[in-house]
């Protein structure tokens, strides 16, 4: 058995122990029990991962699991990790991490609050570490459906109609998905023999092109409205400002990166050819995605807003790397999808804290909250120069990737998008700067801000914790960089072979 | 050879004084942290010094007789692709060495001014801290080792002064410039990203040795025509002008700087006079040989650089807020040292250009430098920035007094101080390109002299002005810094810098052209006579010529208005035709789609859910017509 | 025309104005009393095809019980005086279509059949003791369990009606 | 004993007093003249059974037996029937059917 079903079994146990609990503040403390030691449980796998591919192990998944679930349709519960999936466990572990201490404050049902939430990490850790797309699937049902109680019961404002939207469109999605996954298990026996949902094995095999044609639109629109693929992103500016402050961080912060991480790991990977013709209608959208998002944040005046816009944004530029099909593009995905899961998740920490002090979301009613927040507001502007790619931060080497990247292709199309999208950085600017000058600059407009205060100990914890993910990454992202781009060796085997079939 | 990895140091001190005072610093008291971040800096200046020294005189030159030009430290930061990937490390040439000195000196100066100078004031450490972050930030941008590193430390830089000039942040103004500066720079800094990207790809490197070097893959690759009649490697160049040009204050995205002097004055010495806004000519000097292989890349930086300097010239003759003459008068001075890059060749004697910026950028430093710590003195002694509020201030202040007007005759270009000698070689190298630009930098020269005693005389002669509390001299941890940049300023000129620095590497010999120099004294006294004239004693000269000129006066006093444009792009057309549409098509076009199909879904169920009225007769109406329907069918209709 | 052809017409022609003013009279208790006409003609018809003892059964029991039942309960639920409310023209249009479609239907049907018309010889009055034999036996044409089972539903009716209509405590 | 009226006479007859009361049913809002209505379909029916019985198969009970047997769950149908009237009309003071809708959707 391998290590890695302590992903599962730690969220599981976790979730049975809260139960036991007799009152709220145990609830609480098994709560972070379990989801410290899924951190560390985490940090061990990133450096037990690297300590084997020093040793040589160049295996393309490591720590494989095999077992039969269901024979007759020869469904296998089948985890494994590579470098990729590798750095997403670490960055969904972290977010958990926070999302746990950011939440300490709610009141209503704990008992069930953080059941929601951690039943909803453990799916997000399955969808990971699955390589079976049955599996894989299940995780992500596993993953978007505990969203539906969690904005629904806890969230503010028009949280069922929010609520609702976000569930019908990710499940719109994830219908698509299940079309294409079948699709693809229906054609995984070109020479006869099973069928099979095992994705490594898919990926071994050549699919028709016209089957590959049929199916990558289903499967990378249906992860795409996960991953905020413009004009399937309006889910997320309802969904995020109505939920509460941990489900925001982990909706932003992990599950948009399923969207991501599927488009690449099946529908890229396993459908190269169709990716090659196709991608250039998605790239157009993803392109306007990244401009867009940007545009429409500078806009809006509700915090959350702001920050759900530049998720579209940040997450178009996610679905943009990929699409670019070089290594080097789509290492920085991989980058910008950890960078921004973590500076997404301190955003939205932030801002809950800020909404639990001031009790109002809206920039015009706050300002100089620098005088009397002082950690926060520090903590906010480290996010913000985080989110517009100051170096030093996470953000910065995500998006450097991504552009060198994009730009190593030869054609006029592929660039001009490129320049499109790197122009993102100046609005982003534009907006984050708003934001800071009205929100924590200048003096106090409300006088009854005078007496707010500042951050308790387990806000220091979940922001301290964010911060150090971002800066670690700022400061020497080259472990992680080539852990990544080692993991994407077999997916560009495919590409680079799907190129001249083509041509 | 020496073994010069202790240069790393020098970017490791600030770092480490920034990371201690950012997160301890409010254990300290103010004073502990102002003393500890400058002894900092004077460990990291005296490091400095002893590099310089060491490369110029004590390392021994290439086998051609160039000073060396090699990495002293390196390591790997970031694999990007096979060929490209971004490195850490300091790079040594002279011009690298000269900045070290340059951005150390003045650092060093500032912070010890800043010790008085901020005295009192509400986040001491965090001025120190931030302070730190801008010399670590600046000293990693001038010894980077290939462009990413470059503008990496770039951005950097300009998020300290981003930072430092919202220091006192309760402060509307002070709020809104920073965030102008940064805004303004970020879009500057697209098109250095645009053309580090294209170079990149161009030449599948980022290192500048390779790049600079004489058998440059940016030679040939990328020269062919591709966009608009311009070959891609002067597209790329361009664009990477571009950020200088933002950094470096150049027309038309200068608009940041004056409204930067909300800032901290001794920021304003340091980051908007001295060091940061000088990054754009270092830029351009540091991909000198690429720029000489693209002409007309070339052609843009002498042109900008010359508008710009007379343009910023203009404009300071008629500002009254004493800091934002100086300003100006630093885009006016930059626009020079741009000018000069583009009037000049590669190589010996062709390069004087090239020599004579670097020169400039030197001395400027120095003296401007001492100009802003000086003006700090005297807003720090009667609390305004209005020249028209000041007066006969001469005899309160006299170490200001003095530093002041050295450093006055050394912008004037008044021998033998230092700007002088820069001025001429620039003056020089530019007659020999072109007579016209020649005349434009004489009447700069001349405009120069003349705002700079505008304001000296506005400020320490003129009226005699009542203050509510008796101005006095600064303490001693101010004048000093004044009294020590003011010797530089007087010396710096003598420095035989073509021994030194030059385009190729390779020293020459550069004389003062007698002719060149005596027409530029010349105008340089007609500039300071006539502010004499106007305003040693009160008098409406002034007015009466400012109104002589009309419109012309009155456009250069709003600066011509480019703020005004600014913000009619930025807030009219960007925020209203852009943004907003694009947030009412999200909401309404866009979502209202999928609100539409969720609706539509909804009144189909509303609809269908109608049939399960709870009406029995209408479930038997229902029942019996279809069995009725049903027996018709097979009965009648299905007999086969 | 027959004695018998004459009967059944006086019959079913009571059966089929009775039936139609039972489904329109506006008045209930009199609709229960066209019910009543309506019953009786059936067990005429019954009388007519020589089935006494049913025609017996249907008398006193669907007569006599059930009708009897029904105007207790309109006597309970209803003012005497009330008119019911004429049922509006989208009820009675689609219903009226419906009934006539299908009775017209059903009447071709049935006309363009062709039944075997054996004339029925001999006396067949049903013996009573027939009938209480074959209701009780288990051998073929017995009907021993359908009895039981009726006899059951009868009584589990009664049950449920008498806890269904006792008054609540509540 | 009986002759001359031919079996689809009383078929005629059923069918259309079953359609009455099918129009009935659908028709009238008073729960007790639905119940009516069902008993004329009833009865049309028994009808059926006992021309069926008499005239197709003389030697035979078994349409005389089937008719016993429904007008023996009609009672037991209308006793129950009742009940549930009278219990409903002492909640809402009224047996229109139309009324009854409480359970829809």
């Amino acid at each position: 058995m391998s290590f890695l079903t302590l992903f599962i079994i730690i969220p599981l146990l976790t979730i049975v122990g809260i139960l036991l609990c007799k009152n709220h503040l145990q609830v609480k403390w098994v709560a972070v029990v379990g989801m410290s030691l899924q951190l560390i449980t985490a940090i061990v796998l990133i450096l037990v991962f690297l300590a084997e591919r020093r040793a040589g192990n160049m295996a393309e998944v490591l720590f494989v699991q095999d077992n039969i679930w269901y024979e007759t349709l020869n469904i296998h519960f089948y985890i494994g990790v590579d470098g990729v999936s590798v750095a997403m466990i670490g960055l969904t572990a972290l977010v958990v991490f926070a999302g746990i201490f950011a939440s300490w404050d709610i009141v209503d049902l704990p008992r069930e609050f953080f059941t929601s939430l951690i039943l909803l990490a453990s799916g997000v850790f399955g969808f990971f570490i699955s390589l079976d797309l049955f599996t894989m699937f299940l995780f992500y049902e596993l993953a978007v459906i505990p969203m539906y109680l969690l904005i629904g019961i806890w969230g503010s404002g028009p949280r069922h109609y929010s609520a609702m939207k976000l569930t019908l469109m990710l499940m719109g999605g994830s219908a698509l998905i299940l079309l294409g996954m079948v699709g693809l298990y229906v054609n995984s026996a070109p020479g006869g023999g099973p069928l099979t949902f095992n994705l490594i094995q898919i990926s071994k095999i050549h699919i028709s092109i016209e089957s590959q044609r049929f199916l990558f639109p289903f499967l990378f629109v249906g992860f795409g409205v996960l991953g905020a693929l413009f004009p399937f992103h309006t889910w997320s500016p309802d969904g995020h400002a109505s939920a509460p402050t941990a489900v925001s961080m982990l909706h932003a912060g992990v599950l948009m990166k399923l969207g991501g991480y599927g488009c690449y790991r099946v529908a890229v990977f396993l459908l190269p050819e169709a990716a090659h013709q196709m991608g250039w209608i998605f790239l157009i959208l993803a392109t306007i995605g990244v401009i867009y998002g940007a545009f429409g944040a500078l806009w809006q005046k509700d915090l959350k807003y702001i920050n759900a816009y530049s998720s579209v944004s940040h997450c178009s530029l996610v679905l943009f790397a990929i699409l670019m099909f070089n290594q080097t593009a789509l290492t920085g995905a991989i980058i910008q999808m950890i960078s921004h899961g973590i500076m997404t998740a301190l955003f939205f920490a932030l801002i809950g804290m800020i909404y639990g002090r001031t009790h109002t979301r809206y920039i015009n009613e706050m300002g100089g909250l620098m005088k009397v927040m002082p950690f926060l507001a520090v903590a906010y502007v480290i996010a913000g120069l985080a989110s517009l790619g100051l170096p030093g931060f996470s953000g910065f080497v995500a998006e450097m990737t991504i552009f060198v990247g994009a730009f190593q292709n030869a054609d006029v199309f592929h660039r001009v998008c490129t320049i499109i999208a790197a122009s993102s950085i100046v609005v982003t600017a534009v907006y984050i700067l708003r934001v800071i000058g009205i929100l924590l600059l200048g003096k106090i407009r409300n006088p009854a801000y005078e007496l707010i205060t500042d951050a308790k100990w387990h806000d220091k914890i979940s922001v301290v914790a964010l911060i150090f993910g971002i800066t670690l990454i700022g400061l020497a992202p080259l472990w992680l960089s080539d852990m990544i781009s080692q993991g994407l060796g077999p997916i560009m085997q495919k590409l680079l072979a799907a190129a001249p079939i083509l041509n | 050879m020496i073994d010069f990895s202790f240069t790393a140091l020098i970017l490791l001190i600030p770092l480490f004084m920034f990371v201690v005072l950012g997160l301890f610093g409010n254990r300290f008291k103010p004073l502990v942290s102002g003393i500890a971040g400058t002894t900092g800096l004077f460990v990291m200046w005296v490091l400095s010094l002893i590099t310089a020294y060491m490369y110029f005189f004590v390392l021994e030159k290439a086998v051609d007789g160039t000073f060396q030009k090699f990495l002293a430290v390196n390591m790997r930061w970031l694999t990007l692709t096979d060929k490209l990937h971004i490195d850490m490390g300091v790079l040594l040439d002279p011009i690298s060495v000269m900045m070290l000195i340059v951005i150390t000196t003045v650092s060093f100066m500032a912070n010890l001014y800043s010790i008085g100078y901020m005295k009192g004031e509400k986040g001491y450490m965090r001025f120190f801290s931030f302070l730190s972050l801008f010399s670590f930030s600046m000293l990693g941008l001038v010894v980077a080792t290939n462009i990413f590193q470059m503008y990496i430390f770039w951005e950097l830089v300009g998020v300290s002064s981003y930072l430092l000039i919202g220091f006192y942040y309760t402060k509307d103004a002070a709020v809104a410039a920073s965030k102008k500066a940064f805004i303004v720079t970020r879009f500057a800094d697209l098109g250095f990203l645009i053309g580090i990207l294209m170079l990149s790809y161009l030449t599948g490197t980022f290192d500048f040795i390779t790049l600079t070097g004489p058998d440059s893959p940016a030679f040939t690759s990328g020269q062919g025509v591709w966009f608009l009649g311009l070959s891609t490697m002067t597209w790329s160049m361009i664009f990477i002008f571009m950020g200088g040009a933002g950094k470096s204050a150049m027309f038309p995205l200068h608009i940041w700087l004056p409204d930067a002097m909300e800032g901290p004055t001794p920021v304003s010495a340091l980051i908007h006079a001295a060091t940061m806004v000088v990054a754009g000519v270092y830029l351009v000097a540091r991909l000198f040989p690429i720029y000489v292989s693209t002409p007309v890349a070339l052609d843009v930086v002498m042109y900008v650089g010359a508008f710009s300097s007379i343009f910023a010239a203009i404009i300071a003759c008629t500002q009254y807020d004493i800091k934002r003459v100086l300003a100006y008068s630093t885009m006016s001075q930059i626009g020079m040292m741009m000018f000069a890059l583009g009037i000049s060749g590669y190589g010996g004697h062709e390069g004087l250009g090239y020599m004579a910026s670097m020169f400039h950028l030197f001395n400027h430093a120095f003296f401007k430098a001492l100009l802003f710590l000086g003006a700090g003195a005297i807003i720090h002694s009667v609390h305004t920035n209005y020249m028209n509020e000041m007066g006969g201030l001469w005899k309160h202040l006299p170490i200001t007094h003095i530093t002041f007007l050295i450093a006055c005759l050394a912008i004037a270009g008044i021998p033998p101080l230092s700007g002088f000698f820069s001025k001429d070689e620039i003056l020089a190298a530019g007659l020999e390109k072109s007579t016209f630009l020649y005349l434009v930098m004489m009447i700069v020269s001349g405009l120069t002299a003349f705002y700079m005693f505008r304001l000296y005389f506005s400020i320490f002669w003129g009226k005699q002005t009542q203050y509510e509390h008796t101005p006095h001299e600064a303490p001693k941890t101010m004048t000093i810094p004044l009294l020590f940049l003011a010797v530089g300023a007087l010396l710096t000129g003598l420095i035989p810098f073509s021994n030194f620095v030059t385009s190729d590497r390779l020293p020459f010999v550069a004389h003062l052209e007698i002719w060149v120099a005596i027409p530029a004294v010349l105008i340089a006294l007609v500039g300071m006579v006539i502010a004499t004239l106007f305003y040693r004693k009160e008098n409406n000269l002034p007015e009466k010529v400012f109104l002589a000129l009309g419109g012309f006066s009155k456009a250069a006093y709003h600066k011509f208005y480019i703020d005004e444009l600014y913000l009619f792009i930025t807030k009219k057309i960007i925020f209203n035709y852009i943004s907003r549409p694009i947030a009412w098509f999200d909401r309404h076009i866009v979502d209202g789609t999928m609100n539409g199909i969720s609706f539509v879904t909804n009144e189909i169920s509303f609809r269908i859910r109608k049939f399960q009225s709870g009406q029995l007769q209408q479930y038997a109406l229902v029942f019996v017509s279809g069995a009725l329907f049903l027996a018709l069918i097979f009965i009648y209709l299905w007999t086969n | 025309m027959t004695t018998n052809q004459l009967m059944f017409v006086i019959f079913s022609a009571v059966i089929i104005i009775f039936s139609i003013l039972t489904v329109t009279s506006r008045r209930i208790l009199r609709a229960a009393t066209y019910l009543l006409f309506v019953l009786v003609a059936t067990a005429g018809l019954y009388f007519l095809l020589q089935f006494n003892f049913l025609a017996a059964i249907q008398l006193t029991l669907y007569v006599g019980g059930i009708v009897v039942l029904i105007i207790f309960s309109i006597l309970l639920t209803s003012h005497l005086g009330d008119k019911l409310e004429a049922p509006g023209w989208k009820k009675t249009v689609p219903a009226l279509f419906v009934a006539v479609f299908g009775a017209v239907m059903c009447t071709i049907t049935i006309l363009q059949y062709n039944f075997p018309m054996e004339v029925i010889t001999g006396s067949d009055r049903t013996k009573i003791r027939e009938i209480s034999y074959s209701l009780v036996s288990t051998e073929k044409f017995g009907y021993a369990l359908p009895f039981e089972v009726i006899s059951i539903l009868l009584l589990a009716s009664m049950i449920g009606a008498i806890i269904l209509a006792k008054k609540r405590k509540d | 004993m009986f002759e001359g009226v031919p079996l689809q006479w009383f078929l005629v007859t059923g069918t259309i007093m079953f359609f009455v009361g099918i129009y009935g049913f659908l028709v009238r809002k008073n729960l007790i003249t639905i119940l009516m209505s069902i008993e004329l379909i009833l009865n049309s029916v028994n009808i059926n059974f006992v021309a069926f019985n008499k005239i197709l198969y003389p030697g035979h009970l078994e349409g005389m037996f089937f008719t016993i047997f429904v007008i023996a769950v009609a009672a037991a149908e209308t006793s129950v029937a009742i009940a549930i009237i009278i219990n409903i009309y002492r909640r809402i003071v009224n047996i229109d059917v139309e009324k009854m809708n409480e359970m829809k959707y």
